[in-house]
């Protein structure tokens, strides 16, 4: 089968959810003429047209906030905030209105829509480009949260947001928009279930989005070393899928969570308490948290480098993990 | 004898304006009974024939929101007042099931998308949802109701800027009650020049005296005619604030002259006066309607302290679509991690 | 001595500090003639004047984005949010500005601001109006995170952000504002640091803020029923004072986190993992985490009540931590 | 003999025209060297005059933010060339010591508050200092430099009203080169008087030509004494962005001729012209000046290629007062957790 960019696979789910399911509408910053800031959207004017992909003003808020009432009266908006990092121009129409519209309304409707958007670091964006926010996300109720680290996942995370009666947050990284995979356009995929990417017996590493890749490399490497290590992608964080997880540590006894959001109160937090909650009598050591550091993004590459977790420093810790 | 058409008009619109009116007095006597949930309520007395006046010249199908003051116009809108009432009340018998209150009432039915709770939160649904009406060809406009609060608030521009950027069928009705909180108008904008700022935008923009329900109501019709067409307009309407700004509130702030004065601007006066006056009812038979209205609002009072509480578990409820989702209760994770069964 | 109010005592820490230090300016909605929607700055627009009490319009964003800049050039501007569910619309400035600025700029400056706002249940304020978003700001590096609980903290703390060189965001509780208490203005009351309020050698209760009261009842209950409670109230999310917590932690071997804010990715899952990090070898038990539900606040008293945790909860809970 | 003022002001601005270009033209080596931190670089050619002509009429002590394409604001301020391309290179010698770069060059000696990435996020800063220069009565003025793109950001009406409301002595700047990106102006924006918009939030508004760098001048200068007096003031400066949007753009999204004619707005040729034509230089002195400039610029380039990175240790300074707190590192939190030795 013939590879694929994370990037053709996102534009392969909207343009498929577009064709099929009429409602659906694309606006943002740049998404038309520009074909999106990472190019996901490249092409699909031409298709889909004006009206139907919406080129807007440099005005997060109302993005964000016309996607709610969009939602509410019958289409299904996908909203594309350029960074996550702008999110904070939008938090009320995400946070107040969003993701508890359904709630507060007793139940009466819901607002079927995604909100796409890319984190992360790994292009010298420095401190307002770089960031990874999803813990907020994580820590709203109401939101489906997506973080998608392959091709195929990329596909049918998107795609199953699409269909779902509730906001869903569905956030990419900007380091991954050109990794290469085959999609598995088949492949059976069902919402909020991890995926065990790697199976291993010495310790379970924790991770989702780019942070997978790492995870992989690593383990890789150390497998050559003797390190058997079992690595979960959890693909979305929103359901989370805490079954698989603490299935694998209870056998394995030790478990790392590697994520690239800052460290304090981050999503490493609440998967570091959850696994000490669902299979605290299994633990041998306790959970380990590499994250990203507690500081903002810098933005020479060498600094941005140090921020957040690497492979190398993913071995090492699992080597002092295991006491090797 | 077949009625002049205006006399039916005013009648009716008397009676709405009354309607409003003796709700909100029903529920400050909710309130006072410490039968509202919470504090947070906000009286729309003074401010009646905006609310009337432009849901007079809006039709079925089309869409609105409300800022936090919203009662009047979602009765106006036809809302059954015992629905709200519960709603206020925090019962389950309520159009939000005692989850929402009297700053988050909706009705998806006659096109409520919400009152909000955010200053300007609302505004930009409507923007979403003109853009709905104006994909789907429906002829359908969209409506957001807010205060003057919130044209200090930057998503409001951004809001008319897209709107008619798109060229959408949106409305911006700013009920001007001179007031947000305690701070009066001029002390939060440098300009009273809204209707201009609106132009800016790409809105057409209009003033009109709020204490003149057939004003408000034959321009908002103009309006809405070409809002429909993918003209969005802006339309101030002027009152006066009588009450404090929440229910507690005894407006200090506030000059007694000043108070003295704006509560003479007293749409529902003027209307009485306006049909005694034309002769299209005599005194007693506006006492009649009075007091018919009065009934009816107490019904909604009665109906609303009846009803009952949700029960304690429905605080799942509808975090998610229920088919695919449901929160778990804190308790559920404890017990799971101290091993102790569900219970 | 007298009995003070919270809210007296959060007006004498600004009044205080007003009057020696003139660069001191407060700006907020209705904080002047209106006194504060919660009346903390009552009378200070009498004995400071419109230049330094500033009512503003309802623009949340330009409110903060203004305190940044005169933080930057040599004002301590206090920025008031009526609700903490308005810091949504702020989050840029505080967020990507505020906490950001000493670091991208290279340590040239700091921006020596105090943001105050209010959370929390008790109210009926529904679902935008009674929220804890705490969490979000302990998450962001460069945020320091005030949230006293008692008369003589909310004076100390208060008067002690106002002499930092780096944002605070000083976060009271709406229900605490009639709370009375013992003013002790000599208290020595370091920066960071928890406070044990009551010893107890059976279970370790970590929380802040209203919650505090709340276990502070539950532990005078169960004492009765022999049952010892150690309470410690961390004041400051950030710095956080995870020594006195392991501490006692590690003498005690059961930990309870309680706080008001949604459970998942809330501050308590930080609390939880650091405890598990610090005090792994002497728990017998993992840490219970007793948060607010993950749901929108509802409007119904009863409701509300139901969402975050109560005194009951507190005690059935620690009761089963330790098996009685 | 004395030179005729007017002669003195325009050599001194070409020289700083020139120098933006320059200066902007080496970073764009730089970056195709490898050697900016990032591909996020906005270059400002084009837009030289806006830059020049405002700065001409500030003075020091006022104070100013930019937006993401402001390396000719800054040099035109008085910058030091070589510490600005070392920070855009990430470099240690920068002036933010690597950290901020390109979109996030400050500093305070100069009163530089800031470039910032988030369009429209320096907006409100200079509502805040002007409020500080208010309060010390010190004559300062603080100016704000954004983009056309950021006419549709609400933090910039909310900014507006503000300043003018307290009176404060701010200045907005709105440097047009007609693009936010790959949108052209008219796509954005549903109405194009963005001075009207000004004037209905209090301020007082003017456009100028921005490849007149004279007339750039005299208006600011002319803005800024009534800002200085507590008038907050809107100038839109009219120019075109030469290149694409970031380095790596090509603007296939342009019209051909659009982007020929609009790259003959150059104000840098226009001054030329009108500079030998006065005879206030020949051909060949402004080719020296050219010259020049150049070799300040390599210089400059040289010194950020011969800068050291920082080192990997200073991600931790700086997050907060170094006297008061300090990170500790997520291995420092691991090692503790796993109880091994630190190191
Ligand atoms: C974003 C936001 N800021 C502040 C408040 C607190 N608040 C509630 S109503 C109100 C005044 C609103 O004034 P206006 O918009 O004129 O409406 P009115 O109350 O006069 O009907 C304020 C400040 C809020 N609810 N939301
Ligand atoms: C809040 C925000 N939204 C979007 C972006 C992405 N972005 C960066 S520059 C830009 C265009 C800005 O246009 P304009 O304000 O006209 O400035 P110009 O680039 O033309 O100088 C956009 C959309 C951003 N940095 N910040
Ligand atoms: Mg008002
Ligand atoms: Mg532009």
């Amino acid at each position: 089968m013939a590879e694929t960019t994370y990037r053709e696979a996102l534009r392969l789910a909207l343009t498929e959810s577009m064709r099929s399911d009429p409602s659906i509408i694309i606006l943002g910053e740049e998404v038309g003429k520009y074909g999106g800031a990472y190019g996901v959207t490249k092409g699909m004017l031409e298709e889909f047209g004006d009206a139907r992909i919406r080129d807007t003003p440099i005005s997060e808020e109302v993005i964000v906030g016309a996607a709610v009432g969009a939602a509410m009266t019958g289409l299904r908006p996908v909203a594309e905030l350029m960074y996550i990092d702008f999110v904070t121009l939008a938090m009320d129409q995400l946070v107040n209105q969003a993701a508890k519209i359904r709630y507060m309304f007793g139940g009466q409707i819901g607002v079927p829509m995604v909100l796409r958007s890319q984190g992360g670091t790994g292009r010298s964006g420095a401190a307002q480009h770089s960031q990874s926010l999803e813990a907020w996300m994580m820590h709203t109720p109401g939101l489906h949260l997506a973080m998608p680290s392959t091709v195929t996942d990329a596909y049918h995370l998107l795609k199953h947001s699409l269909t779902l009666n509730d906001p869903v947050v569905f956030l990419e990284h900007k380091g991954l928009y050109t990794l290469k995979g085959t999609l598995e356009p088949d492949k059976a995929l069902p919402w909020g279930k991890a995926e065990v990417r790697r199976q291993g017996g010495d310790c379970t590493l924790v991770s989702y989005s780019r942070m997978i890749h790492l995870c992989m490399d690593a383990a890789e490497t150390l497998s050559k070393e003797g390190i058997s290590v079992e690595v979960i992608d959890l693909r979305t964080l929103h359901p989370l899928d805490m079954q698989t997880v603490s299935e694998s540590v209870s056998r394995t006894g030790r478990a790392m969570v590697v994520t690239e959001d800052c460290l304090t109160a981050g999503v490493s937090a609440e998967l570091s308490a959850r696994i000490m909650e669902e299979a605290f009598d299994f633990l041998e050591e306790p959970v380990v948290r590499l994250s990203g550091e507690d500081i903002p993004i810098p933005v020479s590459p060498q600094l941005e480098q140090g921020s957040v977790p690497g492979v190398e420093r993913i071995m090492s810790t699992v080597k002092m993990l295991l006491r090797r | 004898m077949i009625d002049h058409p205006e006399k039916q008009q005013a009648l009716r619109f008397f009676r709405q304006l009354v309607r409003v009116r003796t709700f909100e007095e029903r529920v400050s006597e909710l309130f006072v009974q410490g039968g509202t949930a919470g504090s947070m309520l906000h009286l729309s007395i003074g401010e009646e024939a905006g609310a009337v006046g432009v849901m007079g010249a809006m039709r079925e199908g089309d869409g609105f929101t409300t800022h936090h003051r919203g009662h009047g116009i979602f009765l106006a809108r036809g809302a059954d007042p015992k629905r709200m009432m519960a709603e206020i009340a925090g019962k389950s018998s309520g159009y939000c099931r005692g989850k929402g209150g009297s700053m988050h009432i909706a009705d998806m039915g006659l096109g409520h998308l919400g009152a909000n709770a955010i200053v300007g939160g609302g505004i930009s649904h409507v923007v979403g949802a003109g853009l709905t009406y104006q994909m789907k060809h429906n002829g359908n406009a969209a409506i957001a109701f807010f205060g003057d609060g919130a044209m200090q608030q930057g998503i409001l521009y951004e809001s008319m800027n897209l709107s008619a950027l798109w060229k959408l069928p949106v409305m911006f009705v700013c009920i001007n009650n001179e007031y947000g909180m305690g701070t009066r108008l001029d002390r939060a904008s440098a300009t009273l020049e809204f209707e201009r700022r609106a132009e800016t935008f790409g809105l057409r923009a209009a003033e009109v005296d709020g204490t003149d329900v057939f004003e408000v109501y034959n321009r908002s019709r103009n309006m809405l005619e070409d809002v429909r067409k993918g003209q969005p307009a802006f339309l101030k309407v002027n009152s006066y604030r009588f009450h404090g700004h929440a229910r507690m509130d005894k407006s200090p702030y506030r000059d007694q002259d000043e108070e003295r004065e704006g509560r003479k601007k007293d749409a529902i006066a003027f209307l009485r006066q306006h049909i005694v006056e034309e002769g299209w009812y005599q005194e007693s038979e506006c006492d009649e309607l009075v007091e018919e209205v009065k009934q009816e609002m107490d019904e909604a009072l009665k109906y609303a302290q009846q009803s009952s509480n949700p029960s304690p578990e429905e605080i799942y409820d509808d975090v998610f679509d229920p088919e695919t989702d449901n929160p778990v209760s804190v308790d559920f994770r404890i017990r799971q991690a101290l091993h102790y069964s569900q219970g």
